[in-house]
């Protein structure tokens, strides 16, 4: 199990160098990040100054050592928009971010795994067809335009809610509903999936043939079994939630990480930007391996892998 | 039983052995498995080799390194007297074929059993005009019905797969077959057809054969000589006859102990 | 043993592991989700490909004095402008049916280079394994931990914004799926019986993995294609509406969602159209490969 | 001798898209108590629908009809769902073809073992747990004690069908079915395994019902054997006079084509049974 830890944090630490490394090279998509930051408008000379404020003049490996080494310490470069620690910025707007994606990622599985399961114990069924026509609408619908008409329907016809900002609980409500309907298809199609995978499994036949009651064989041979590839599946969902958000975030005006970067990227600010992904990134990877972990912890055959 | 001069080996496999390290990637203890240690075996021409140990024993190994497909860590296989890692792939083929055991996952499901036939055909680059008289003729060889020659390997029964497995290893003409457990995962009575085919390609063809199985009344069936394996050794080696009337080794006296006949 | 064909079989007409039970009608719902979701996705791309021949306005004309007209069935329309049109005058039925050409157009390019980058390092990760697999794994990790969305905005946002640069950016960052399933395809059929023969009658590496290979894991990797497809139109709509995708005055429908925006609370139907527009596209193409997927049989789980 | 199991008219049909297929076609057979009867067949004969229908297992479209199905006296085939589930594990028990997908891989051996009498006779834990170690000790799993807390992973594949055998045996069934048991392993894990069964037959005296392809295991095991064909039993009597002098023709057949040192010579042709024969004699 120690050696499956180890392993399993020497990849994650690896993915996050080159995941840094794409982030921070970013900044070079255009060509001269100094042009960008001084803006079209910008004189030769402005773009000079930048070059040498931000310290753009300076071997390119260099630069991304020192950023990595800063980074490391909590210092992610300064925003020129706020002349303020990018880390600063970006600590005022993670809670907004956070409540939302895991708000959305909680409802999202409280619907998603029971609705799965009972579908895959009658496939076919009503609730399966019910089931699934849920899921092939959420997987259609966009959620900026249903947010919208949400929006349009429940703060503005109906007056029920606020609009936009969140300045009282309600105001997640609508964003919370639309994204948590924008990741339960993938959930429950997988649940279901898999939980009929498993109902046919040998080891299920082998419970029943002991004359274990249905509910005995589903709840401890069945599901722990079927929720093994959900686990996996469950991570990278609320990773996309938490960095998806941001359209919801722009739709419903709330003040959180994605809309900072998208603001951040029409003005130009390369270091916030550059600094979200970061974090995005690096929230992705601790998820990921997190569910490595929980799967090692559910299956034995992992943990001396 | 055959004309072929005698002392004149169609394969001779002079001290193989193979081990298996599994460095296992990051931070896992490198460990070792020897699944072959100093084999040698000859097969003279026209003769059948059978070649019966249990799972692990190395006897699936030894088949690839036999093939060319798996590299032994010393020693070397001469097939017709040539080396056969100094053969191209190409002229190997020419030499010696498998016929494997599971007989839908030796056949691609996407080709029909006309297409299957035909890619050795294409690798070999034979003339295009002989190629589906070529085909025709091996299916009729093979007891395989030409009116299924558009069929799938999903559309056919174990027993024709495994004609089609065999025609597949016939086409290009090799002088030597190697079969991996061919009859094992046959109905019985489609067991006897495989071995009755066999059996007649083998006089047809003057074939050599090595026959692998785990079921020594198949093996004492079809070979002339057999080779005891176990853990990756040679245990014993005999003429039939010998084997079965009066088995030296240990390991072969407890096989056939366990050998469940229907008397 | 119990899985062969042997010819007992033939008297019990039918082996007992026969198809699994699909009543009538789910069978007839199957063929229909593809007749369905085909017919639209058919109809969108003749409307697509024929846009100058149905519109008869240019979808980038502006006429200011003919701004926020109303759809027919609404009072007060112009019978010039079917659909009405939008703040800036512009004739809204033909921008919807340019639009569709963004979306498809786009979609398809995408899957196109995805599908390429993807199923190329799947095949090559699944069938050597060992060290390739290793290097190639962590790329798929490393794709997977970037956000995606984030990523394509601030390349787009850098690069600034061009169909091929569009197309590229999306490109290089959805290939994963292909990646994932056809390394995964692979790595079943590797040890397979016929990849064993076929090495042994002297094909060649790159032969088996494209002739002996690549064939059996094609229902598969059409399947992921229209799931991806729909994924992508979605994704550029989502990159237009935040004003980071295809450039005004091109028409996309996230474009047209994001210019009706300001006037949602007046004229909804502004949003509406493109949107639903949106959603119909999107719907058809998964209907499509929903039913592809159920027809051939092929296990994709998502 | 107290009759444990009595099947009369037996049949399974499965409906499919293309039309109903009928899998086991009215058989019927009997039990007694410590006494070993093999069905043997090829693939498709029927032989595994009948094992699993007994048990109520048989896969959720199959229509199970029988004129009597009797397990002491209690009629299988009228019960209700929990009831089965009470019989099941406890007076009848059955292990499967493949050890190494039988076990639940998420779970210890423990768990699996005793979950079973835990409910059915509400035995405590840790009298399930003796009853486990004692029966572990019995099929031959060494340092039981210890081991009965690992994952099935942990063992090999003839260790595996010895633990699925002890955890048939934890309920004392008077019936035990043997679905190929030992198909999937090597020749000597064979002959081990099938001992075990044996002696644990005689010991423990359950009537045992054994479902195989091979002609050996029927020579080795059976007291009395039933050939089955295309979903019907074509010849049933005891073991050695079936083996001896068989008289339907495709059992006949089928022990023909079998080669046996010592009876077929090296290198002739093996006799073929004509499938086609048969299935117009069969069918008629």
């Amino acid at each position: 199990m120690l050696r499956f830890l180890l392993r399993r944090l020497l990849v994650a630490l690896l993915v996050a160098l080159a995941v840094s490394s794409i982030s921070f090279s970013l900044a070079y998509l255009s060509g001269d990040p100094a042009i960008a930051i001084a803006g079209s408008g910008g004189s030769a000379q402005d773009a000079e100054l930048v070059r040498q404020l931000y310290g753009f003049d300076r071997p390119i490996f260099v630069q991304y050592a020192d950023w990595i080494f800063q980074a490391l310490q909590g210092n992610l470069g300064t925003s020129y928009y706020f002349s303020m620690p990018v880390s600063q910025i970006i600590g005022e707007r993670i809670p907004v971010t956070l409540i939302l994606g895991t708000a959305s990622f909680a409802v999202a599985l409280l619907v998603a795994l029971p609705l799965g399961i009972l579908a895959a114990l009658k496939p076919n069924g009503l609730l399966d067809r019910i089931a699934l026509l849920i899921a092939v609408s959420g997987q259609a619908v966009p959620s900026f335009w249903l947010g919208l008409i949400l929006i349009v329907i429940f703060g503005v016809w109906l007056n029920l809610v606020p609009i936009s900002g969140a300045d009282s609980w309600s105001g997640f409500i609508l964003p919370v509903v639309v994204l948590s309907y924008y990741a339960l298809p993938a959930l429950m199609r997988l649940m279901r999936a898999s939980m009929i995978d498993v109902l046919q499994a040998n080891y299920v036949r082998t419970a029943r043939s002991k004359g274990l009651g249905m509910p005995t064989v589903i709840l401890r041979h069945a599901l722990r079994n079927a929720v093994l590839p959900l686990v996996s599946v469950a991570a990278v969902q609320l990773g996309i939630l938490l960095s998806g958000s941001i359209v919801i975030e722009s739709v419903f005006a709330l003040n959180g990480l994605g809309r900072l970067a998208w603001e951040s990227l029409l003005r130009s600010d390369l270091a916030v930007v550059q600094g979200i992904i970061l974090i995005l990134s690096l929230v992705y990877v601790m998820l990921t391996t997190l569910a490595d972990l929980i799967n090692a912890w559910l299956d034995p055959r992992i943990r001396e892998a | 039983m055959n004309l072929a001069p005698a002392n004149d080996p169609i394969l001779e496999i002079r001290h193989v052995s193979r081990t298996y390290k599994f460095n296992g990637g990051l931070m896992k203890p490198a460990h070792s498995v020897k699944a072959l240690q100093d084999v040698s075996i000859s097969i003279e021409r026209g003769q059948t080799l059978g070649l019966v140990g249990e799972s692990g024993c190395g006897k699936s190994t030894l088949a690839s390194i036999m093939l060319g497909l798996n590299k032994p860590d010393s020693g070397e296989v001469l097939v017709d007297g040539k080396p056969v890692l100094s053969l191209g792939p190409l002229q190997r083929s020419q030499l010696i074929q498998p016929v494997f055991q599971d007989p839908y996952s030796s056949l691609n499901p996407a080709f029909s059993v006309y297409d299957t036939l035909m890619q050795p055909l294409r690798i070999h680059r034979s003339e295009a005009q002989d190629r589906p008289r070529r085909i025709m003729d091996m299916l009729d060889k093979v007891g395989f019905p030409r009116q299924l020659a558009n069929a799938r390997p999903g559309e056919l029964s174990g027993g024709q797969c495994q004609r089609v497995a065999i025609a597949r290893a016939l086409i290009l003409n090799p002088p030597l077959l190697i079969c991996d457990e061919p009859t094992s995962a046959l109905d019985v009575s489609v067991q006897a057809q495989v071995i009755n085919l066999l059996l007649d390609l083998k006089r047809e063809f003057g074939l050599s054969m090595v026959f692998i199985s785990h079921n020594l009344a198949v093996v004492e069936h079809l070979a002339d000589k057999v080779c005891v394996m176990y853990r990756g050794q040679i245990a014993e080696e005999a003429s039939r006859e010998a084997l079965f009337a009066n088995p030296q080794h240990a390991y072969t006296k407890e096989l056939l102990s366990a050998t469940l006949l229907p008397v | 043993m119990t899985t062969l064909n042997t010819p007992i079989a033939a008297i019990t007409a039918i082996s007992t592991e026969a198809a699994p039970r699909r009543p009538h009608w789910i069978k007839r719902c199957r063929q229909n989700s593809i007749l369905i979701g085909g017919g639209i996705l058919l109809l969108m791309t003749l409307v697509a490909l024929c846009a100058p021949l149905l519109s008869s306005y240019d979808p980038t004309l502006q006429n200011l004095d003919a701004r926020y007209s109303l759809p027919f069935w609404m009072e007060g329309t112009d019978p010039a402008h079917l659909l009405g049109t939008d703040h800036l005058g512009r004739d809204y039925l033909s921008r919807l049916i340019y639009g569709a050409r963004i979306s498809l157009g786009i979609g398809f390019s995408v899957v196109l280079v995805a599908a390429l980058i993807g199923t190329s390092l799947g095949l090559l990760a699944g069938y050597f394994g060992g060290k390739v697999d290793m290097l190639i794994s962590f790329l798929i990790t490393t794709r997977l931990s970037l956000p995606i969305v984030l990523v394509a905005l601030a390349a787009v946002a850098l690069r600034g914004a061009s169909l091929t640069t569009l197309v590229t950016v999306l490109g290089l960052l959805v290939w994963d799926q292909f990646a994932i399933v056809a390394r995964s395809g692979t790595l079943a059929i590797r040890h397979q019986e016929y990849i064993r023969a076929a090495r042994a009658t002297g094909a060649s590496h790159l032969r088996i993995m494209l002739r002996e290979i690549l064939p059996n894991l094609r229902s598969t990797l059409i399947v992921i294609a229209t799931l991806e497809m729909a994924n992508v139109i979605l994704l550029e709509s989502a990159l237009s509406f935040l004003g980071l995708g295809v450039r005004p005055p091109t028409p996309s429908w996230g474009l047209m969602i994001a210019e009706g925006r300001d006037s949602i609370l007046f004229d909804a139907w502004l949003i509406a159209l493109p949107g639903g527009m949106l959603c119909l596209l999107v719907l058809a193409v998964n209907l499509f490969g929903d039913g592809l997927r159920d027809l051939t049989g092929t296990e994709v789980k998502r | 001798m107290s009759k444990v199991l009595e099947v009369n008219n037996l049949r399974v049909d499965i409906p499919t898209e293309q039309g109903t297929v009928h899998a086991v076609k009215g058989i019927s057979f009997s039990l007694n108590q410590g006494e070993t009867l093999c069905l043997v067949g090829e693939s498709g004969s029927g032989k595994s629908m009948t094992a699993l229908s007994i048990v109520g297992l048989q896969t959720p479209r199959a229509r199970v009809t029988a004129e009597r199905l009797e397990l002491l006296g209690k009629p299988l085939n009228s019960l209700s769902q929990r009831q089965l589930n009470q019989l099941r594990g406890k007076d009848v028990a059955i292990i499967f073809q493949d050890p190494m997908t039988a076990l639940n891989p998420t779970l210890t051996i423990e768990r699996q073992m005793t979950e079973g009498v835990m409910r059915h006779e509400g035995v405590r834990r840790q009298d399930a747990r003796t009853r486990a170690i004692d029966l572990l000790n019995k099929v031959g799993i060494p340092q039981a004690t210890e081991r009965l807390y690992q994952y099935p992973h942990q063992f090999s594949g003839g260790q595996r069908q010895r633990i699925m055998i002890a955890m048939a045996l934890m309920g004392k069934p008077s019936l035990l079915i043997a679905d190929e048991p030992t198909t999937a392993l090597d020749v000597t894990i064979q002959a081990q395994i099938l001992d075990l069964i044996r002696t644990l037959a005689t010991e423990l005296d359950f009537a045992l019902l054994m479902i195989t392809h091979d002609f050996g295991v029927v020579a080795a095991m059976a007291d009395r054997v039933s050939v089955m064909y295309g979903g019907k039993i074509v010849e049933s009597g005891p073991a050695c006079e079936v083996l001896k002098s068989p008289q339907h023709p495709y059992t006949q057949g089928l022990i023909a084509c079998i080669p046996v040192p010592g009876r077929t010579t090296p290198g002739s042709r093996l006799p073929v049974i004509d499938h086609e024969k048969l299935a117009v004699k069969e069918l008629s």
